[in-house]
């Protein structure tokens, strides 16, 4: 079980005018399948990058990312990522039927395979995005089409898509960032039972260190300029995760110290 | 946005501004009447080929091979530029034929599709073809590349087939540049129709509105020409406020893609 | 004396715009054009020479008075002044072979052609047009027989498709094309002019409004002097007008020599057929009224005649 | 995106391959010489015309009438469009005049220009624009529409004249509408050039390019007909790769507008 | 002083799908000269579409909202409005030039009647924009295009972009949303210090409570479906303010019941 997903010695550049510029340098740790990693890093340190990496969307320039052994190559349906960005959400279709596309895509060897009614697959798949939907609290929301939605709403609705696939590997890309503390704290909540009960692998990006700990089994911090890994640490804070416990208080300190 | 009914009083305001001038032109006879007719001929002369049923039967014919010509054209331009978005050989082969052959005018194909494929509904298809794809295949290829990136990552995540790609993604991303691209194909084909069927006519047989055009105009009937043109604008503006406004409306502007 | 004419025709008008097609037919008015006959004749007088593409694009361009003489056959000037357009012909310019010409060995008379055999010609109403319905009517007494067999093509195109074998069965040739086509082997005449008409007939003539000549009368008698000049070198010269004009047809000049003396080839000033056109055409509907006179549809000038109008209603 | 060295030597391979092609089939002998001549011939005419002056000197008049016509025309449709951007009433009349003129083909408007503005450079000039004008309005007229709303905001709020509005938000953020649009505009503009020049003939023997292609066609020179299409083809190639390519790479490939 | 910015029963409605949905119910508060103003409420609940109506972008459909006694009826410079989107900069000006853009923009009057030397007035707004970019801690990046940034860092360019104007009132969109902890407590003091200095009135849309109780002399909290105001706290806690001060965590716990 140990080394599920692995990174050694990763380096990334990207191409900026002229030069050449290094935004990660000789990233190296490993995520245990089940576990939840919480990255933490200054704006603009490559979090965002490190994702985009490990979904394969972008290759390493050195080093290699692996899962369970194997190299990853480009991007799968066995990890699915939550993007920072606002707007990625389909315009052209309503909210139920952006979640709705999603399940479809990841289904589709089911489809084939299991379901001799298309038609009851579809209505499955519907009462599942129906589901995920009231989850993230925007049920009465189902027929908006995204430009009709707020900011929060937005990243909810995009929350709501990447939970309802169910991907093996969860990357998140700050989804609870615009996002008021009530409505955050219920959706950490939620992560956290689906992860404690379902077993998923998720790697999680966040600015908020209280919210790593609430949450992370592990939390890697990151410099910038270049990005670098400066700490893994683990955290093995009993569940029910208490905020104003000592321990959680503790923890939080020695990670803000950090920075 | 105004509503579609101010819409059409607008419109229909501003066309009969343009008739009002029209026949106060007619009226001054600063122009012969043989070249400048007036209103109340052309309307007369409609009526009549209308009635008599020639100019009825001939617009069905052009308008028949439009169709057909539009149909084929996009779904020709839809190959191609797909090909290009997923193949770099494709794309500048794609791009070598378009500069070559875009700016190539009807006229000067002519003696080789007369050679190959005669002077019938074929080569007419071909004249309109010609005229509508490649403008149509640079404004697709142009609305291909603007889509949004992070769209392209989703649905390498996703894991989506490449007709998955291009049917649920690509093409809705890409509409607003497709509708202007077909709202250009559609009076190009009928330019490239009306010369072509000039070009290609047969006497007394089936020749098409552009026929019926050039036989007016050979016997220097005027106001039959103004009777053809007419038709044709009325054509225009009927396919434009009930196919193209409605299509807006329902996909780009109802997704917010659209001011 | 030189001077006072030249002030005479200044009076009016400076400037004399001339439309003219291609074709072996417009020879005088080229060797005018490449000889300066008319800048000499009238020194000070400028000349504007238009080349159009097709009839309809000279006639509403001498409509609208940007043309002041221009060149074409018969029909297509009945279509007009029948139309109610006020013009006359004030010149004959060429008589000149016209055939239809097959490139089928099975095609040698107009019987042979099926109605799936296509005929190529410039467009409905042209002369070539004409022609074709006066030899149905003729032949088989129907005018319209092959109307559904025609196609409208340039005679550039339409000897291309002939030389292809392709599309097009036969091809109603003007000179040069005819005698090109006539060259090739295989490539023959089913029908000529002639035959058709049933008789001589011109087939270019010059045209221009009435207010043209009646505002500027010395204007229009030296384009007449000027032009018969030229027709009396292209008749008694022709070696002497090759030799000027083979650059402008981009012709060696034995091979023009040989197309402007080809049997049939004349050019002469005199007007022949047009009588018999006005009433074919009417009789087929092609004009609404033939209450024409011959002497409305001409300016006559003592330099050239009305042959053949005898006959008729005038 | 592959390097602009690359992308011209792939270019030059399908134009390569494409004359082979046309060799073989000229030394095929599959069609007369007379309607299919090889490349030696077209190029040997080419060599000559070019070198005797005329082709040259009726490019150059043609090359001419270009420029202005498609200077003329690209400030009108800016003009028209900004307009309409700004005015309803002036967009319902733009949408109006362009849904009754892009459908008429120019041969219909020969007798009117050629009454009110005879036969000479004025007419062709005026064909010209009549062809290039609508679709460009079309595309600019889409392309403004689907500006981001936020840019407009954004405008508002830093109380932009129109002009400014105009000149730094509006022009650059419908830059890829306004390139394919001029694509369009460029080939369009030569063939109603071939067109025009074909349909009013040459006055005092000068007629551009396109008189120039109808003389070699009515003297039956097909190489000669061939060599001008050949320098339509280059100069369209040399415009694409050289203006066109470059205004791409440095404004919207750079601005990450598109892919 | 008092009532410097004032909101008078003000409701606003969208059109969704067919229906019309109130999102602001009868909102009433008003903001000192000089105040700095939070807005706290659940995500959804019509923070934004409030500040849209202050900046003047969208109208009310019911109430008034007034400045110094005059009604707003649009936008203006005196109100600067950081939306809560990620693509607020051009993608055609660098990250510096965006910022001149706005200095430019807001300065106009100033350039035409006091400076004489439009060479050294240029001068003076980059040295500015330059001085704003390092508070934002970016002046490294001032040649990127906006599509080189993470999206932290496009947020902290629009932040500076806004401080650097100067306008009389702020409207901030959650401007610190995507930011880690440690930037964010950098910026929270620059706006603080901003505010005591220079009096600037400023309108703070939040999710984050003791950011709320840090910033602000005033707290306004909503609650969603529809909008409206359930409190209007005054905060008193005197400057430097602790985070960790017993007062300090009163109001942050009273503020979090009111949820
Ligand atoms: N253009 C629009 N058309 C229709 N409805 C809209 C539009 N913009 C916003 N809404 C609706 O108005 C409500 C409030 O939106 P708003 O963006 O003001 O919320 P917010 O408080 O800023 O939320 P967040 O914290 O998530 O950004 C939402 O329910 C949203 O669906
Ligand atoms: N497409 C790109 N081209 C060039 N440089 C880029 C690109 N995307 C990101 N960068 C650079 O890489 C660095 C890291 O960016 P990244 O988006 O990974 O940061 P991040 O840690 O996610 O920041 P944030 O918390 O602000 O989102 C930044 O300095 C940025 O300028
Ligand atoms: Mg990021
Ligand atoms: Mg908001």
């Amino acid at each position: 079980m140990s080394k599920y997903l692995e990174l050694k010695s990763v380096s990334k550049k990207y191409q900026q005018q002229n030069k050449e510029e290094l935004v990660l340098k000789n990233v190296n740790f490993s995520v245990k399948k089940g576990e939840l990693a919480a990255i933490l890093g200054p704006s603009g340190c490559g979090k965002s990058t490190l994702l985009k990496l490990i979904a394969g969307f972008i290759k390493t320039d050195q080093g290699i990312i692996s899962k369970e052994g194997r190299i990853i190559r480009g991007p799968g349906l066995d990890r699915i990522m939550l993007f920072q960005d606002f707007e990625q959400l389909f315009p052209w279709l309503t909210v139920l039927n952006n979640i709705i596309f999603a399940l479809k895509a990841s289904r589709k060897t089911e489809k084939n395979s299991f379901n001799f009614w298309p038609g009851q697959f579809r209505q499955d798949l519907k009462l599942l995005a129906k589901e995920y939907l009231a989850k993230v609290k925007l049920s009465q929301y189902q027929d908006y089409y995204p430009h009709q939605l707020s900011g929060g709403m937005k990243q909810r609705v995009a929350l709501a898509r990447t939970l309802a696939v169910q991907g093996e590997i969860m990357l998140m890309d700050e989804p609870f960032a615009s996002l008021d503390s009530q409505t955050r704290q219920d959706l950490q909540q939620l992560l956290s039972d689906l992860q404690l009960n379902n077993s998923r692998t998720i790697l999680f990006v966040t600015h908020d260190i209280r919210e790593a700990v609430f949450l992370a089994d592990k939390i890697i911090v990151l410099k910038d300029n270049p990005g670098e890994v400066i700490s893994v640490l683990a955290n093995n804070l009993p569940y029910p995760r208490q905020r104003s416990s000592e321990q959680f208080n503790q923890l939080s300190e020695k990670i803000t110290s950090l920075f | 946005m105004i509503s579609l009914p101010d819409k059409f009083k607008q419109r229909l305001g501003w066309i009969l501004l343009l008739a009002l001038i029209w026949q106060l032109i007619a009226a001054s006879h600063f122009f012969s009447e043989l070249i400048f007719p007036g209103l109340d001929k052309i309307i007369l002369t409609l009526f009549t080929s209308l009635t008599n049923g020639n100019l009825l039967k001939q617009l069905i014919f052009s308008l028949i091979i439009i169709a057909q010509g539009l149909t084929l054209t996009v779904i020709l331009a839809l190959s191609l530029s797909i090909l290009a978005y997923f193949s770099e050989l494709a794309a500048s082969l794609l791009e070598t034929l378009t500069a070559l052959a875009h700016p190539l005018p009807g006229i000067a194909l002519m003696p080789l599709i007369l050679i190959w494929f005669g002077a019938g509904k074929t080569a007419i298809l071909l004249v309109i073809i010609h005229s509508v794809l490649w403008p149509l295949i640079l404004n697709l290829r142009a609305g291909f590349n603007a889509m949004p990136s992070i769209y392209n990552l989703i649905a390498q995540n996703y894991c989506l087939t490449k007709l998955e790609f291009l049917f649920k993604i690509l093409f809705p991303a890409a509409l607003p540049y497709f509708i202007s691209g077909l709202k250009i194909s559609w009076a190009r084909s009928w330019r490239a129709l009306i010369s072509a069927e000039m070009l290609f006519g047969a006497i007394n047989s089936l020749g098409g509105i552009g026929w019926y055009i050039f036989q007016r105009r050979v016997f220097f009937d005027l106001p039959g020409v103004f009777a053809g043109l007419v038709v044709i604008i009325l054509i225009g503006i009927i396919v434009e406020d009930f196919i193209f406004a409605r299509l807006e409306a329902k996909t780009v502007q109802k997704w917010g893609m659209s001011k | 004396n030189h001077q006072s004419s030249q002030q005479q025709v200044g009076l009016k008008k400076r400037k004399l715009v001339i439309a003219e097609q291609y074709g072996l037919a417009y020879a005088p008015i080229q060797l005018i054009k490449v000889k300066k006959m008319l800048e000499n004749a009238e020194p000070g007088l400028e000349i504007e020479w238009k080349q159009l593409s097709n009839t309809a694009a000279i006639r509403e361009a001498m409509l609208a008075g940007r043309v002041d003489i221009g060149f074409m056959a018969i029909p297509p000037f009945l279509i007009a002044r029948d139309k109610g357009m006020d013009w006359q012909i004030i010149t004959g310019l060429a008589h000149c072979p016209l055939a239809l010409m097959s490139n089928q060995s099975a095609v040698n008379s107009l019987a042979d052609l099926k109605p799936e055999n296509r005929i190529a010609l410039p467009q409905p109403g042209s002369i070539q047009h004409i022609l074709l319905t006066m030899a149905a009517q003729k032949e088989f007494g129907q005018a319209d027989l092959f109307d559904n067999q025609l196609l409208t093509m340039s005679h550039p195109d339409a000897m291309n498709a002939l030389l292809a074998g392709h599309e097009v069965t036969a091809h109603f040739s003007s000179p040069p094309y005819l005698f090109k086509e006539s060259k090739i082997e295989g490539i023959k005449s089913i029908l000529t002019g002639q035959a058709a008409f049933g008789g001589d007939f011109t087939f270019i003539v010059g045209v221009s409004k009435s207010n043209f000549y009646q505002e500027n009368p010395q204007l229009y008698q030296v384009f007449m002097q000027t032009l018969q000049k030229a027709v009396a070198e292209l008749s008694h010269n022709p070696a002497q007008a090759a030799k000027n004009l083979a650059a402008v047809y981009d012709l060696n000049q034995q091979e023009l020599l040989t197309y402007l003396t080809w049997p049939g080839m004349k050019y002469s000033q005199d007007v022949q057929g047009l009588k018999r056109f006005a009433d074919f055409m009417t009789f087929q509907g092609y004009l609404t009224s033939n209450n024409f006179k011959v002497g409305n549809l001409v300016k006559t000038n003592s330099i050239f005649k009305i042959i053949g109008e005898t006959e008729g209603n005038d």
